[in-house]
C-alpha cells in the first residue's frame, strides 16, 4: 500500500514537470492551433539559462530561475516573430513543421553550449528528504509541485484577467473575425509564445537540478507532454495539468508494478504506458478530458 | 464620417478588384451600397476595416479616411479601437464559443460597461438571451446572423459596416434588423454603411445610396431617387419582372449592364 | 577517381600507393617533403553520442597531428577527413560512400549497426577501421583494429574486484541498455556471477533520466549487493542516486561510458563518490604513463574527460599497422594495411596498455586482451576519477574460454 | 394529390438538450410536387432536412423514403436511395474544381472498385467517361461552362449556389431538398435560380422540398406550403391560404409584410383574369 | 461563403486565381473528355514526362555513386511519401504514424527475405514474396488505425498516430529475435529479382555496374509504377472522395460518400505504400535498426509532402528527394561557407558539422516561409510564367 502511495507521490512530482511542459504546448495551441515542436529546445535552453547564471555567474538558484523565465519568454517571442509571424493564416501543419526546423536549429546551439559535460544545476535544498507515514519526498520534489501549483494558478488568473484567454481562442478559431473584433492577433501569438517559453524555462531548470543534469539528449523529455495534452484536451489549461500529472503517475505505477504483474507487456513498458492511457481516454472522449468539441453543423 | 477616395485594390498582386472607388458615408447617416455578386462590395469593406492583407489583398492606390484620419495603412485592431465596427459577410460567429462568449469578444476593445451593453443586445434579440449558454455553431442560420449583428453592436462603434445583414433572415426579423439599424443610427448616432442584396430593404432606410459594378461606382444618389430609377428597379428591386409571376419567366434573358 | 599512385615507384623514401595514399604533401602539411595518407573518421558529432564522440575525435586529431610532428610514417604525413554519421546507419553509409575512394583506412568508426552498414563496402575496398567502442564482436572481425578489454571482460573484472573489495556480495544485478553494449557487459557480469556462485539478475533500461523509474524500483525491490551498469552518465547517476535515496545499500560498478565529470555538480555526487566505481579498459585522465602525458600535452588546456583518453588510446593500433605496412613490400597500400592488421604482434601504447595488448595474430582466445582498471569518483582528481585498481585480469576473465563474441552482431 | 408518397414524416421529434428543434412534425411529399417549408429562424426547417438526409437521428417518430423507413440510416445510404440536397451555408469542396464537385455528385453511380482505379484502364476509365458526360449535361443546363475547371472556393457566391444545385442534380435524385437557394442573391440571380427550379420540375419531374425566406419565390413556385414555428407545423396548405393566415403573419411574416402580401395577392388575381 | 478552414491540411493546395477568366496563353483544344481526363493531358506534360524518364535512366551513367545512393534513397522514400500524401494530403487525415508502417514493412521483408541460417529468424524467401508481403502486413496494421481516424479529428488523430509510433518502437525493441534489438538491428534482404542481384555490384550480366547504379535503376522503375498507380487513385472516384472528406466530411457523407470505408481505405493504401517503401529503402541502407522508426522519421515524411506540395504526386516525389538530400545539401553549403573550421577542435563560431545541423533546420523554415505551397507551388509559378509568356502578368 505504501509502495502504491509512494508511486503516486513520486509520479505527481514527475508529472508536475510534464504539466509545465504540457501547459506550454496548450497555450500555443489555444492561440494558433499549432503544436509547437520547438518546446523541447525551449525547455533545454531555458534550463541552460538557469545553469549559466547560477553555475557560471554564481547567482543563487531562485534569481537565476527568474532571469531564465524572462529570457525564455523573450526567446519564445523572438521565434514567433521571425519564423511564425510571416505564416499567419497558412495551414497549421506547415507551421508545425516550421517549429521543427526551429527546434533543430536551437538544439544545435544548445548542444554546442552543453558540449561533452552534462550540465547539472546544484539544487539549493540539497538531497534533503521529508518522511511522513512511511512515504518520502525530496525537498526538490516538493518544490517542483509547489512551483507548478503557483505557476498554474497565476497563469489562469492572468489569462482571465487580461481577457487574453477568450481573445487567444478567438484568434485560433478565425483570425479574420478576431481581427474584426479588434483583437491584436499578432500580440496574441507573441503572448502565447512568451508564456510557453517561460514555462519551458521553469521545466528545464528543474530538470537540470535532477541527478543527471542536462545532457545533449535531455530534450526528449519534452515529448512526454504530447500524450499529456491529448489526455487533458488540446485547448484546456486544467486539462494540461491533469494530463501531465496523469502521465507522471501512470509512468511511475507501471514502473513499479508492470514487471511483476503484467510481464508479457515486455520490459520498460512504462515508456509507452502514457500513450496506452491516451488511447483509452480517447476511446471514451474523442476530445480528451476537457478539450472543446469541434462544431460540425450543416 | 467615412470617406473613400479613388481606392484600388489588388488581390495576390495580380487580380484587380476595385478600380478607383470613391464614396462618402456622411456622419450619422445610413448609406447603402448595392451591387451584383462579385462587384467588390465586400472587398471595399475589407479595405476600410484593414482586413485585406489576410486575404493577400492590398490597397494599391487612393486613401481611406475615418473621421479625418487616413486609416488604410492601419492594422485592423487600431481601426476598430478608432470606433469602427462591422458585421462580416457570412455570419462568421465563433462556432466553438457560446453565444455569450461571442458577445464578450465583440466587446474586446471596451474598457468598461461590457456587461451592460451585452444586456442591451439581449434586449434587442431575446432569442440570444435564451441561447446565451449554447454553442454558437449550433444555432440556426438566422440566429447566427442575429448574433453577428449583436456582436458588432456590443463595442458601440460610431461607424458600422454591415455586409448583407439580412442574409437568410425571416421577413419579420428583416423588418426587425431594418428597424434596429434605423434605431441604432438615430439613438446612438451611429454612422452606417450597409451592403445589401435586398435592395428594397436597404434603400427604404438609407439616406444615400451607391451602386457598384465590377469594382467601380456607377451610380450614387439620394436613396429616394434611386428607388425611382428605372434601371435600379428593373435590376435590383426586380419589380419590373417580379410583378409577372416567376412561373411565366422567359427562358432567355436580357442582362442589363451599365458597363461591358 | 584515385589520386596518388606516384608514391609507389620509390624515387623518394615514401613507399605506398592506392586510394588515400599520395606522394604530394598534405594540404597545410607539417612535413612538406612527405607524401600524404588520408584517414577517414565517421563519428557522431551532433547526435546521441556526440557528448563522447566529440572529445574522442578531438583527441584523435591531436594524436595524428603529433604523429606528423614527429616525422610522420614511412615518408607520409597523415591527414584526417572527418564526417558526421549522426549515429545513424544510413547517414554513416552515405558519409562512407563520399569518402571511400579517398581514404586509406578509417581512423575511427563509431557504433555497431553503423559499422555493420559499411562493413560490406569496407571488405570490397580492403579498408580497416579503428572502432569507437569495446564490443567483444570486434575481436572476431579482422578489419576492425580494437584496443583494450571489451565490455564483457571489463564487467567480469568489475564483478571479481567488487567481490574482493566490496564484499560480502550475495547478489549481482546487471542493468544496461537493451543494446549489444548492454548485452556484452551483462553477459560478462553473469559469467562472473556464476563463476563465483552468486545470485544474478538482469534488467534493461532505456535512455533518458526521466525513464529510470522502473530500473530504480527494480533495484530497490531486488536489493542486489552489486549492480553492474552499462548506460549513459545521466542514467547511471539517476539510477544509483534514486535507488540509494529509497534505501538501497549496495555497490555500483559502471562500465567505461557511464562516467561524466559533470555529474560532480549534480545532487547525486555524494552518493556516487561513496558507492559508484568506474570500470575502464585503461587508466583515467591523470594516469601515469608516457602516453597519458603526451596526450595531455597535445590537447593543451581542455576540461579533463575520460573520452579524450579513449580517443587517444584507440589510435595506437592504427599507427602500428601503418608503420608495419610501410615496411612491407609495396609499402602502404590498402592490401598491405589489411595484411599488416592481421599479423600484428604488438602495439606500443606508450604505457597506457602493455605492448602485448596489441597482439592480433592468432585465435582471439589467445590474443584478446583481458585486463581492465577500476576507478573511484573524487572531486579532487581532474576528470573526477582516480584509479582504485590498476590493469588487472580477474580470475573469471582469466579462465574464460573465449570462443565467440559475448553479444553477436550478425 | 395522387399516387404513393415519395417521402413521409410522422410525428418526428428531435431535441438537443432542452431545445426542441422538431416537436411533432408530420407531412408527406407526392410525386413531382414542390413542397415549401417556411418559418421563423430556428423553427426547425433545416433540422427537417438534416433528419431526412440522416445527419440527425430523431428521438421519436418515423421517416420513410421511397416506401421504406430510413430512420437511423447512414447519410451515404440515404443518398444512394436518391435523396439529394443543397445546404444553407454553401457546403462545396472548396479546393476541388467545378467538374470534380459535380463528379462527386455522381459518386455512387461510379460502379467500379478501388483496385480497378489503380490501373485505370478498363471499367474505371469507361465509368469515369460515362459519368463525365452526365456532368457536362448538367454544366450546360446550369450555364456554368465558363467555370468548369476552376476551384469552386474562389467563385462568386451566386455561382457557388448554382454549382451546389448542380451537385445535387448530378445525383439523379428521387427527392431534392433545397435550403434557402436564393438567400443572398439579388433580384436577377433570384430569377435565374427560379428558372432552374421551374425547369427541374418541368423537365426532370423531381419532387422538391423548398426552404426559403423569399416569400415572392415561395408563394409563386410552391404547390403546397407548410409554415412552422418552434418545431411544430402551424398550417399546411395552398400558398395564399398560408400567407394570409394571421398566425403565420404574426410569427413569421411580420406586420409590415401584410401590405406587400396584399399587393402580391392582387397581382396574382390580376393575372388570373 | 464558406471560410477556408486553415486547420485543413489541404487548404490552399491550389493556386488562387482571381475572377474566373479563360486560361491564359495558347488555348488547349480538347476534343474528348477522355483527353481531358488523361494523365498527361497536354503535349507539354507528355514531352516533359518523357524527357524526365529518359533523363532518369541516364542518371546512373552521369553521376558518382555517393550521389546516386542519396537519389536512390530519395526515390524509394518517394514511394512512402506518396503513400502519406494519399492519407494526409488527399484524405486530410494527418498521420504521424508513418514511421511505424515503414518499420513493419522493413522487418517483414527482413524476416521473410532474411537468410535462414542467420543469428535471427529468417525464411530466405524471394523478393516477389517479401515485397508484397511487406506492403500487406503494413496495410493490415493500417486497417486497424482507420477506424480510430473515424472518431478523431486533426491534431488529436495526429498525436494518436504518433502514439502508434511509440508503441511500435516498444514492440521493435522488445522483439529482438526479429529485429536484432536496438543498437544492432538486422540486415535487410538483398534486392534480387529475375535471378539478378541488384544489391551486389556487377549483378546485371553484361554491363559492369556498381551496386548503387543498379539500385538507382530499380528505384526508378518501382517509383514509376507506384507513382502512376497513386495518380490513378487520385483522379478516380476514390481520390475525389478522399478530397471531399478532407474539405467537408459532413457534406461528403450527405452526397453519398461512405466516410468510414474511405478513411479506412486511405489508411490501408497509405500503409501499403509505407510498407513497400520500408522494405525497399533499407535494402539500400543494408541495416535495419529498430530505433530508426521514431517520431523524427514520421516528421521527415510529413515534411516531404509539405515541402513538396500537399495533395500532389509530383510534389511528394520532389519533397522526398529534397528531404533525403537535405543533409548532403547542407554539407555542401557548409563547406563553402568561409570561417568555419572543418575540424572538430577548430574554434570559430561553429564547426562545419554544427553548421550542417543549423542549415538543415533553416532550409526547412526558409522553404516553407518562401513558398507555403512547396516545391510544387514553385513549379506551378514557373509553369504559369511560361504559359502566360509573353503576356505574363
Ligand atoms: N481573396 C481573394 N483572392 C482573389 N480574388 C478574390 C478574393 N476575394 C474576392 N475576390 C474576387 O474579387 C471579386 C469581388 O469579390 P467581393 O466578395 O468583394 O464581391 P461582392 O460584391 O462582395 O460579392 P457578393 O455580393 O457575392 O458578396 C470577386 O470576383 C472575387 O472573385
Ligand atoms: N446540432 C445542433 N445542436 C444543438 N442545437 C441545434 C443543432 N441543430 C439545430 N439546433 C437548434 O435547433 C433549432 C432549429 O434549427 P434549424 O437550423 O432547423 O432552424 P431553421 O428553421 O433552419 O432556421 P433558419 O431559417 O435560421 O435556418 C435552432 O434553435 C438550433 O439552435
Ligand atoms: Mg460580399
Ligand atoms: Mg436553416
Amino acid at each position: 500500500m505504501t509502495t502504491f502511495a509512494q508511486a503516486i507521490l513520486s509520479g505527481t512530482a514527475q508529472g508536475a514537470i510534464y504539466a509545465l511542459l504540457a501547459l506550454g504546448f496548450v497555450i500555443i495551441y489555444k492561440a494558433t492551433h499549432v503544436i509547437s515542436f520547438a518546446q523541447p529546445a525551449l525547455m533545454v535552453i531555458g534550463g541552460l539559462f538557469s545553469y549559466h547564471f547560477s553555475a557560471v555567474f554564481g547567482l543563487p538558484f531562485w534569481p537565476s530561475l527568474f532571469i531564465a523565465i524572462l529570457l525564455g519568454a523573450g526567446l519564445g517571442m523572438l521565434i514567433e516573430r521571425l519564423a511564425l509571424r510571416p505564416m499567419i493564416g497558412k495551414p497549421v501543419f506547415t507551421l508545425a513543421i516550421i517549429t521543427i526546423g526551429v527546434d533543430v536549429v536551437l538544439r544545435v546551439l544548445a548542444n554546442r553550449y552543453i558540449g561533452a559535460d552534462s550540465r547539472a544545476l546544484r539544487y539549493p535544498g540539497g538531497s534533503e528528504r521529508y518522511e511522513f507515514l512511511g512515504l518520502a519526498l525530496s525537498h526538490r520534489q516538493v518544490t517542483i509541485i509547489v512551483v507548478t501549483l503557483i505557476t498554474v494558478v497565476s497563469l489562469a488568473l492572468f489569462i482571465r484577467y487580461a481577457k487574453a484567454g477568450l481573445a487567444m481562442r478567438a484568434t485560433a478559431l478565425d483570425q479574420e473575425t478576431a481581427l474584426a473584433q479588434g483583437v491584436k492577433v499578432g500580440a496574441m501569438f507573441a503572448l502565447a509564445w512568451a508564456i510557453a517559453g517561460g514555462l519551458a524555462a521553469i521545466a528545464g531548470t528543474f530538470i537540470a537540478t535532477g541527478s543527471g543534469g542536462i545532457e545533449q539528449d535531455t530534450w526528449i523529455i519534452a515529448l512526454k507532454a504530447l500524450p499529456a495534452i491529448i489526455i487533458g484536451g488540446l485547448d484546456s489549461l486544467q486539462g494540461a495539468v491533469i494530463g501531465g500529472l496523469a502521465v507522471g503517475i501512470i509512468e511511475q505505477i507501471t514502473a513499479v508494478y508492470q514487471a511483476a504483474y503484467l510481464p508479457f507487456l515486455g520490459t520498460n513498458f512504462s515508456l509507452v504506458a502514457p500513450y496506452a492511457l491516451m488511447f483509452v481516454v480517447l476511446l471514451i472522449r474523442p476530445y480528451g478530458l476537457f478539450g472543446t468539441k469541434e462544431v460540425e453543423r450543416v | 464620417m467615412l470617406t473613400v477616395k479613388n481606392v484600388e485594390v489588388v488581390y495576390n498582386d495580380v487580380i484587380q478588384v476595385l478600380r478607383g472607388v470613391s464614396l462618402t458615408v456622411e456622419k450619422g447617416r445610413i448609406t447603402a451600397l448595392l451591387g451584383a455578386n462579385g462587384a467588390g462590395k465586400t472587398t471595399l469593406l475589407r479595405a476600410v476595416s484593414g482586413l485585406l492583407d489576410i486575404h493577400d489583398g492590398e490597397v494599391t492606390k487612393g486613401r481611406i479616411e475615418l473621421n479625418g484620419r487616413a486609416v488604410h495603412t492601419w492594422p485592423p485592431a487600431k481601426i476598430v479601437s478608432a470606433g469602427l465596427g462591422q458585421v462580416l459577410e457570412g455570419r462568421r460567429v465563433f462556432a466553438e464559443f457560446t453565444v455569450e462568449e461571442n458577445l464578450r469578444i465583440g466587446g474586446h476593445t471596451r474598457r468598461s460597461g461590457l456587461h451592460e451593453s451585452i444586456e442591451e443586445i439581449y434586449h434587442l434579440f431575446p432569442v440570444l438571451k435564451e441561447r446565451r449558454r449554447r454553442t454558437a455553431g449550433y444555432l440556426s442560420g438566422g440566429e447566427q446572423q442575429m448574433l453577428a449583428m449583436g456582436r458588432a453592436l456590443v463595442a458601440q462603434p460610431d461607424v458600422i459596416l454591415l455586409d448583407e445583414p439580412s442574409l437568410g433572415l425571416a421577413p419579420r426579423i428583416v423588418q426587425q434588423i431594418k428597424d434596429l439599424v434605423v434605431q441604432v443610427n438615430q439613438e446612438r448616432g451611429t454612422t452606417v454603411l450597409l451592403v445589401e442584396q435586398n435592395a428594397m430593404m436597404a434603400l427604404s432606410i438609407a439616406h444615400q445610396g451607391y451602386v457598384m459594378e465590377q469594382g467601380k461606382i456607377v451610380m450614387d444618389d439620394a436613396a429616394a431617387n434611386l428607388m425611382e430609377n428605372e434601371d435600379i428597379r428593373d435590376f435590383y428591386l426586380g419589380r419590373g419582372e417580379l410583378s409577372t409571376s416567376y412561373r411565366n419567366l422567359k427562358h432567355y434573358k436580357r442582362r442589363k449592364r451599365w458597363l461591358s | 577517381r584515385d589520386d596518388g599512385g606516384g608514391g609507389g615507384n620509390g624515387e623518394d623514401d615514401a613507399a605506398g600507393s592506392g586510394p588515400g595514399v599520395s606522394s604530394d604533401p598534405c594540404p597545410d602539411a607539417v612535413n612538406e617533403e612527405n607524401g600524404c595518407i588520408t584517414l577517414g573518421i565517421i563519428t557522431d558529432l551532433t547526435d546521441t553520442f556526440s557528448a563522447v564522440a566529440v572529445p574522442v575525435t578531438e583527441a584523435q586529431e591531436a594524436f595524428w597531428q603529433r604523429v606528423n610532428e614527429e616525422g610522420g610514417i614511412g615518408g607520409f604525413d597523415v591527414q584526417l577527413v572527418i564526417a558526421d554519421g549522426e549515429y545513424d546507419p544510413q547517414t554513416t553509409s552515405q558519409r562512407y560512400q563520399e569518402m571511400r575512394s579517398d581514404v586509406l583506412a578509417l581512423a575511427q568508426a563509431l557504433g555497431s549497426s553503423q559499422v555493420m552498414a559499411i562493413l560490406d563496402d569496407m571488405r570490397d575496398d580492403n579498408v580497416i577501421a579503428a572502432p569507437a567502442s569495446w564490443n567483444s564482436a570486434w575481436d572476431f572481425e579482422p578489419l576492425i583494429v580494437e584496443s583494450g578489454a571489451n565490455y564483457c571482460f571489463e564487467a567480469m573484472n568489475g564483478v571479481d574486484w567488487a567481490l574482493g573489495e566490496r564484499g560480502p556480495i550475495e547478489s549481482v544485478m546487471a542493468i544496461g541498455y537493451p543494446t549489444d553494449f548492454g548485452e556484452d557487459a551483462a553477459y560478462g557480469a553473469e559469467t562472473a556471477a556464476e563463476a563465483n556462485a552468486v545470485e544474478f539478475t538482469q534488467i534493461t533500461t532505456p535512455t533518458g533520466q526521466d525513464n529510470q523509474a522502473e530500473a530504480i524500483s527494480q533495484v530497490v525491490q531486488n536489493d542486489p549487493d552489486l549492480i553492474v551498469i552499462t548506460a549513459g552518465p545521466t542514467e547511471t547517476a539517476t539510477i544509483v542516486a534514486g535507488a540509494a535515496a529509497e534505501g538501497w545499500q549496495g555497490t555500483a560498478v559502471g562500465s567505461s561510458p557511464t562516467w561524466n565529470p559533470g555529474l560532480l555538480q549534480s545532487d547525486a555526487a555524494p552518493v556516487l563518490e561513496e558507492r559508484y566505481f568506474h570500470a575502464s579498459p585503461w587508466g583515467p585522465w591523470d594516469y601515469e604513463s608516457a602516453g597519458h602525458e603526451a596526450m595531455q600535452e597535445a590537447l593543451g588546456d581542455v576540461t579533463p574527460n575520460f573520452a579524450y583518453v579513449m580517443g587517444w588510446a584507440w589510435s595506437y593500433p592504427m599507427l602500428a599497422v601503418l608503420e608495419h605496412a610501410a615496411e612491407m613490400e609495396g609499402g602502404i597500400t590498402r592490401e598491405n594495411v589489411v595484411a599488416a592488421a592481421e599479423e600484428l604482434e604488438e602495439v606500443d601504447y606508450e604505457g597506457i596498455l602493455p605492448p602485448e595488448a596489441g597482439l592480433r595474430a592468432g585465435d582471439p582466445n589467445e590474443t584478446a586482451y583481458r585486463a581492465s582498471v577500476i576507478n573511484r569518483v573524487t572531486a579532487d582528481a581532474p576528470g573526477g576519477t582516480e584509479m582504485e585498481q590498476d590493469l588487472t585480469v580477474g580470475p573469471t576473465a582469466e579462465s574464460y574460454d573465449y570462443s565467440g563474441p559475448c553479444a553477436a552482431l550478425d | 394529390m395522387s399516387g404513393a408518397a415519395v417521402c413521409e414524416l410522422k410525428d418526428v421529434r428531435l431535441s438537443f438538450g432542452k431545445v426542441k428543434a422538431l416537436n411533432g412534425v408530420s407531412f408527406s411529399i407526392q410525386q413531382a410536387e414542390l413542397f415549401a417549408v417556411i418559418g421563423p429562424n430556428g423553427a426547425g426547417k433545416t433540422s427537417i432536412f438534416n433528419v431526412l438526409s440522416g445527419v440527425y437521428r430523431p428521438q421519436h417518430g418515423s421517416v420513410s423514403f421511397g416506401g421504406e423507413s430510413i430512420l437511423g440510416a447512414k447519410p451515404h445510404r440515404i443518398a444512394k436511395k436518391g435523396m439529394a440536397r443543397t445546404f444553407q451555408n454553401i457546403e462545396l469542396f472548396e479546393n476541388l474544381t467545378v467538374v470534380d464537385n459535380l463528379m462527386l455528385g455522381r459518386h455512387h453511380h461510379l460502379n467500379y472498385h478501388w483496385w480497378e482505379a489503380l490501373y485505370w484502364w478498363g471499367r474505371a476509365r469507361t465509368a469515369e467517361l460515362q459519368n463525365r458526360r452526365k456532368v457536362e449535361e448538367i454544366i450546360d443546363f446550369l450555364e456554368i461552362e465558363g467555370y468548369r475547371d476552376l476551384p469552386v472556393g474562389m467563385l462568386p457566391y451566386g455561382i457557388q449556389k448554382r454549382i451546389e444545385l448542380g451537385r445535387a442534380l448530378a445525383m439523379e435524385p428521387k427527392l431534392l431538398l433545397l435550403d434557402e437557394p436564393v438567400a443572398g442573391m439579388n433580384a436577377e440571380e433570384t430569377e435565374d435560380m427560379a428558372r432552374f427550379i421551374l425547369d427541374i420540375r418541368s423537365e426532370l419531374k423531381i419532387p422538391m422540398i423548398l426552404v426559403e425566406h423569399d416569400m415572392g419565390l415561395v408563394m409563386d413556385l410552391a404547390d403546397r406550403v407548410m409554415a412552422m414555428d418552434f418545431g411544430t407545423p402551424l398550417i399546411t396548405g395552398a400558398p395564399d391560404e398560408v400567407q394570409t393566415n394571421p398566425e403565420v403573419i404574426r410569427a413569421y411574416l411580420g406586420p409590415m409584410s401584410e401590405a406587400a402580401v396584399a399587393e402580391v395577392a392582387e397581382e396574382v388575381s390580376e393575372e388570373a383574369q | 461563403m464558406t471560410t477556408p478552414n486553415t486547420s485543413n491540411i489541404g487548404a490552399r493546395a491550389y493556386p488562387t486565381a482571381g475572377k474566373p477568366r479563360p486560361p491564359r496563353g495558347r488555348a488547349l483544344l480538347r476534343t474528348s473528355y477522355a483527353q481531358d481526363m488523361a494523365l498527361l493531358n497536354t503535349p507539354a506534360k507528355r514531352w516533359s514526362t518523357l524527357a524526365l524518364i529518359v533523363a532518369g535512366f541516364l542518371t546512373p551513367l552521369l553521376i558518382t555513386d555517393d550521389l546516386l545512393q542519396v537519389l536512390t534513397l530519395g526515390l524509394f522514400a518517394a514511394i512512402g511519401a506518396i503513400g502519406l500524401n494519399l492519407v494526409t494530403g488527399y484524405a486530410g487525415q494527418v498521420s504521424l504514424g508513418h514511421a511505424f508502417f515503414l518499420g513493419l514493412g522493413a522487418y517483414t521483408a527482413a524476416v521473410l527475405g532474411g537468410d535462414a541460417e542467420g543469428r535471427l529468424l529468417g525464411l530466405g524467401m524471394p523478393m516477389y514474396i517479401w515485397l508484397p508481403a511487406a506492403g500487406l502486413v503494413a496495410a493490415a496494421a493500417g486497417l486497424l488505425i482507420g477506424p480510430i481516424a473515424v472518431r478523431l479529428r486533426g491534431l488529436y488523430l495526429a498525436i494518436v498516430t504518433l502514439g502508434v509510433v511509440f508503441l511500435g518502437l516498444h514492440i521493435f525493441r522488445e522483439a529482438n529475435t526479429l529485429t536484432g534489438g536496438p543498437g544492432v538491428g538486422r540486415r535487410a534482404p538483398d534486392l534480387e529479382l529475375f535471378g539478378i542481384n541488384f544489391s551486389a555490384s556487377g549483378g546485371i550480366p553484361g554491363v559492369d555496374w556498381t551496386r548503387d547504379q543498379q539500385l538507382f535503376l530499380v528505384a526508378l522503375v518501382f517509383l514509376v509504377i507506384f507513382g502512376v498507380a497513386a495518380r490513378n487513385i487520385a483522379r478516380s472516384g476514390v481520390g475525389r472522395a478522399f478530397s471531399a472528406i478532407r474539405d467537408r466530411d459532413v457534406a461528403a457523407a450527405v452526397i453519398g460518400v461512405d466516410l468510414t470505408a474511405h478513411k479506412v481505405l486511405a489508411f490501408a493504401l497509405s500503409s501499403f505504400y509505407a510498407g513497400v517503401c520500408g522494405a525497399l529503402y533499407y535494402t539500400v541502407v543494408r541495416v535495419i535498426e529498430p530505433t530508426s522508426f521514431d517520431l523524427l522519421l514520421s516528421v521527415q515524411f510529413l515534411a516531404m509532402i509539405l515541402i513538396g506540395g500537399v495533395a500532389t504526386i509530383s510534389g511528394a516525389i520532389m519533397g522526398a528527394i529534397f528531404i533525403t538530400a537535405l543533409g548532403r545539401i547542407a554539407i555542401e553549403i557548409a563547406h563553402v561557407v568561409p570561417f568555419v573550421s572543418s575540424s572538430v577542435t577548430g574554434g570559430g563560431l561553429f564547426n562545419v558539422f554544427q553548421l550542417e545541423g543549423i542549415l538543415y533546420g533553416l532550409l526547412i523554415i526558409v522553404f516553407l516561409i518562401a513558398e507555403p505551397r512547396g516545391l510544387y507551388g514553385i513549379w506551378i509559378r514557373i509553369r504559369n510564367y511560361w504559359k502566360g509568356w509573353p503576356f505574363s502578368y
